[in-house]
């Protein structure tokens, strides 16, 4: 017996539902010796703004009980860095290329759609309004509505790549977000970004991150991620890819059951570079096992 | 670069409180360029869920070895492995050092399981020196009889002075190094980050080579989350290079020590 | 040397700053014969509404990895269940009780206050403004300022005695609330109540809970509450009481040192009741170590 | 109920895929009655924290022993435990079974490890009576021999037939207890939800006491958190009642089992 595992996310096609959460893969070439990028429904790459950016100082990561902080503050090449030394690269592979974006103001979104909209290897945008790491823009834009509504608005107008804006977890409506989403022309949404978290050093006083605060990611965010997948899955007919502490195929089957029609791999890379294969392979035998022929038959299904 | 389930053939108490860690792993043994690390999965790590790095200490075709001392949670945690266990590992990672210049004089600085990094450096290298260790105390100062066999002259120091020159490693270089040529030197150096510092100093103000290994918390060990980034100076200021990847191993001009 | 563990929330004096999690500690009685009731700075009760409530279904509790989901639902005796069955009891003890109170309307908080006043042992108010698991009232109360702000002048036109509104953490701003608690007559804030979460069962389809969601408790949430903490103590001068996945001394010292005056220790109970022992000699111990000579010489001290 | 550090005395496998665990426990074992249980914190239970509860199979002056079988996480990882490692343990919790009543014919019924829970009552009551004990196969009928030792008619039902009746308990129950002066019966049952609820609806029709264990999921076990909570008759109505703390022991008709 044989299951489809193809999806869709707008016009763009993946050869099964997983990718990697942003930010935790590099831009391709850094896992390309453990991973077979082929494999892959697609490539997430970090974050890109029109220019280069340093980011935070460091330390910028901070391990926690079963889950690890973050502070990377966006460091990238910028846009025009990216297509010089990732583009050539990830062309070799037959995986399409989501770029993750963000901006330090609202005119950066734009700006950065339009230095890389004509490069045949980005299939689409995940538009980052969630980075609880940055001051400049980040979660800013991410958790007030009409922002977050404009902010699609203008990247859709660039573009007709497929665009998926991706949610911050710290509201208490998700739903109106996803909602949001959909009415300014999203193709699809993923959820979550890192929770905004902090750790002190009790002998020094000084918190544990360079930037003082981070993102919790792993394990410790799963649950919560699940219901904030949930919610926004009653409330729109887009798809959504699902994130946060997926560590086991059985943890991607529970976001797709609770509305995600993609998942994304990101922690769990840092820990067991093969969690991807894991996953991809885990879902494949659960459609079997529970006698489906299409991934579409357990988005969702959810008895809620 | 290799993930492998390595199975564990041999760990004990080396000295006071280093432990090595011999591993089957025949996928990644033989991998391994002196300076490069592992990313080794403690297995039952209670609750922490990223692995840690450590230098190779040896390597074959057969396997790798570790030698390293407990420190926290992770290093703590492997005192429970046994024999016959499995360990998950990625390597080799990072750049490694470089191939020794066969015009220089090479010198070996190191202080605790830097000695253990520089070892397998040493088995491979054609020529011979000498080496500068620095600790604690006697019991700190590692694989010294090691270093004799294969060649080198090994220079202690201590801060209390119970084995070779009473103080840091400075104390017994500085003198020595003023009766050399000096730009004919090429310093191998992996240690904690003031003996780094100091190392790279003295490399920058009298014109000679010395390769540093850097040490900084990771996460991925792979290059990916910009976890471990040093500043590395361009042309222009600087730039991040991660130690991971662009590193450990990093020529003393190169580093931007200011962070 | 000795230093001087005391401290005072509005008008009540504690003999330490810790107390226990609302919901996790029961009414006192649970844990009389492992935890000496007399060592603890208060009790905390579970939440209590004017009129016996029985709670939601079984399944209400499901264990994550690290920690755990509850939908419990607030059953209780009421005011009056409760003035009956156990304030003889908790006036055995020289330990002050706060009493959580919750309403599944607005009026409730004022009725509930009103039936508890006259009570001696009642030493204070913990309102619950955050419950992930009632659908009446609960989380509606905590995540919309001005409704947040009414709830809290209602209980504060009731009682002379300090009222503790608890936050819930699933908002963007919780400076905004712990501004409008504080402006509002609050005499302490106390933060955090659990995450809203879900789990799913892959192989039934059904949510691991009755309820469907649930409150994530326990050290997954600590990072979380402790950047709460911290953002909360830089907007407002009252104290907070700190919680969310309190397990050894050294994270309630985190939450001090974060700005927590007190710290309340939860999930922990469950799964090692001398916790709450170990967390009162350690800030002890660490006060000594560190030369100070009262708890008010760490709170709030971290270098940000 | 009190906590305390037990050492484990003793680990084996018993029968089939049941284990027993000893435990020296002076604080907690002399406080046992039958029918109460343990909250044992399962050690090295990988990012899991709650406790697990076990009915005490057997408790003296010196500790405490538990039978179990390795279900899910945590039984699993109870594998591991080593005599020599230390286990913390509440105990004992819950009501227990009441005294039998001297005028009755006491019954036992029981299936998986209700038997280890129905073993230690058994030993400490002064009667002695007839057994019914329930499994899938012989393999899973446990300490036959002990309770006729103890002067206990045993007689098993298996589903495959290969030990006793072929059928659920009730296959042996029904016919025997149509022989019996019925209300002179008490039942003291211990296994799966299913068991309970059938010899549960056999004493409410047929006016005898049966007292249940009952078996729900549970995090504090001492009370506090109203997770084990089932629907018990009131007058009016129902109210919860904690199966951790008012039971884990029911009379039949004090059990709503609509839920
Ligand atoms: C390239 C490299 C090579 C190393 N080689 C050796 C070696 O050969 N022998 C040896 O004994 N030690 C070596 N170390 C240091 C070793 O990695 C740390 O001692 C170890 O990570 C500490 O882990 P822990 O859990 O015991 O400490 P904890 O402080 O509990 O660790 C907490 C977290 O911080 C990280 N961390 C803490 N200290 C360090 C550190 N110094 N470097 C990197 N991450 C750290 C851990 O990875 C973990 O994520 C090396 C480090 C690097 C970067
Ligand atoms: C009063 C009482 C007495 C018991 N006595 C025994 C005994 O003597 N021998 C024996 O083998 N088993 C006994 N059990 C069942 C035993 O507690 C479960 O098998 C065990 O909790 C399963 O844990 P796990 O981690 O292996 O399974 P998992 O399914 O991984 O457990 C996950 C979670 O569910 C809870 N849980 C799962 N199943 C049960 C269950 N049946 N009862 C309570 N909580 C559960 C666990 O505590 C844990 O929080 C008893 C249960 C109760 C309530
Ligand atoms: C080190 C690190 C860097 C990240 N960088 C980005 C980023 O550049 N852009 C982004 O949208 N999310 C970023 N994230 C968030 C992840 O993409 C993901 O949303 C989050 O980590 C939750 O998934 P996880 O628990 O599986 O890691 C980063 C996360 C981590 C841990
Ligand atoms: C089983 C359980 C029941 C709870 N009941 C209540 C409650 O009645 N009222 C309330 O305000 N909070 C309640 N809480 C939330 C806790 O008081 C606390 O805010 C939260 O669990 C975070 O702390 P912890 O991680 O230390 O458990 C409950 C938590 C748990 C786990
Ligand atoms: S540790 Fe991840 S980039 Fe170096
Ligand atoms: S398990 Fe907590 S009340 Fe029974």
């Amino acid at each position: 017996m044989s299951v489809d595992l193809k999806i869709k996310i707008g016009s763009m096609e993946m050869k099964n539902p997983v990718t990697v959460a942003s930010g935790t893969f590099g831009y391709g070439p850094e896992y390309a010796e453990l991973v077979d990028l082929n494999r892959l429904g697609a490539i997430t790459v970090k974050g890109i703004c029109p220019d280069e950016h340093v980011g935070n100082s460091t330390p910028r990561t901070f391990e926690t009980r079963g889950g690890m902080l973050n502070a990377i503050g966006l460091p990238g090449p910028g846009a025009k860095g990216f297509i010089e030394k990732y583009v050539p690269f990830l062309k070799q592979y037959d995986t399409p290329v989501i770029v993750n974006i963000w901006g330090k103001g609202m005119d950066d979104y734009g700006t950065v759609v339009e230095m890389l909209d004509g490069e045949e290897t980005v299939s689409a945008y995940e538009i980052n309004l969630s980075c609880p790491n940055v001051k400049e823009g980040g979660s800013a834009f991410g958790t007030e509505v009409d922002t977050f509504s404009r902010v699609i608005e203008l990247v859709r107008g660039k573009t007709q790549k497929p665009i998926i804006p991706k949610l911050a977890p710290n509201v208490p409506n998700i739903a109106a977000f996803a909602k949001a989403a959909e009415n300014s022309g999203a193709d699809a949404i993923s959820i979550m970004n890192t929770m905004p978290a902090m750790a002190i050093n009790i002998d020094t006083l000084e918190p544990e991150l360079a930037n003082k605060f981070g993102g919790l990611s792993g394990p410790p965010i799963k649950p919560i991620a699940i219901k904030l997948v949930f919610d926004a899955a009653r409330a729109i007919d887009i798809p959504i890819i699902g994130m946060g502490g997926i560590f086991e195929p059985e943890d991607a089957i529970e976001f797709m059951i609770a509305g995600a029609t993609a998942v994304a791999v990101g922690t769990a890379n840092f820990v067991d570079p093969s969690t991807i294969d894991r996953v991809i392979d885990g879902i494949e035998h659960y459609l079997i096992k529970k006698g489906h022929s299409s991934v579409a038959d357990i988005v969702g299904t959810v008895k809620a | 670069m290799k993930q492998e389930k390595a199975t564990v053939v041999e760990h004990h108490n080396f000295q006071g409180e280093y432990r090595i860690l011999r591993l089957a792993a025949p996928v990644v043994g033989p991998l391994v360029k002196p300076g490069q690390f592992l990313e080794l999965q403690v297995p039952r790590l209670d609750e922490r869920i990223l692995r840690r790095p450590f230098s190779i200490y040896q390597a074959d075709a057969e396997g790798v070895a570790v030698l390293y001392k407990a420190v926290g949670r992770g290093t703590e945690a492997m005192a429970a492995i046994q024999p016959g266990d499995e360990v998950d590992i990625i390597g080799s990672l990072g750049n490694g050092y470089p191939e020794a210049d066969a015009n220089k004089t090479p010198v070996l600085v190191a202080g605790g399981y830097g000695n253990a990094a520089l070892y397998i450096l040493a088995q491979r290298m054609e020529k011979t020196g000498i080496a500068f260790f620095g600790g604690r105390s006697e019991i700190d100062i590692l694989l010294v009889k090691e270093f004799e066999a294969l060649g080198w002259e090994v220079r202690p120091t201590t801060d209390d002075g119970t084995l070779g020159t009473k103080g840091l490693v400075t104390a017994a270089f500085d003198p020595w190094m003023k009766e050399q040529e000096i730009e004919t030197l090429e310093l191998f150096v992996c240690g904690p980050n003031p003996m780094l510092k100091a190392m790279g100093d003295r490399a920058i103000a009298n014109k000679f080579t010395a390769w540093l290994s850097l040490d900084r918390n990771m996460a991925c060990g792979v290059g990916a989350c910009l976890t471990c980034v040093i500043k590395r100076k361009t042309g222009e200021g600087w730039e991040w290079a991660r130690c991971c990847k662009d590193g450990p191993i990093f020529e003393s001009r190169e580093i931007l020590w200011n962070e």
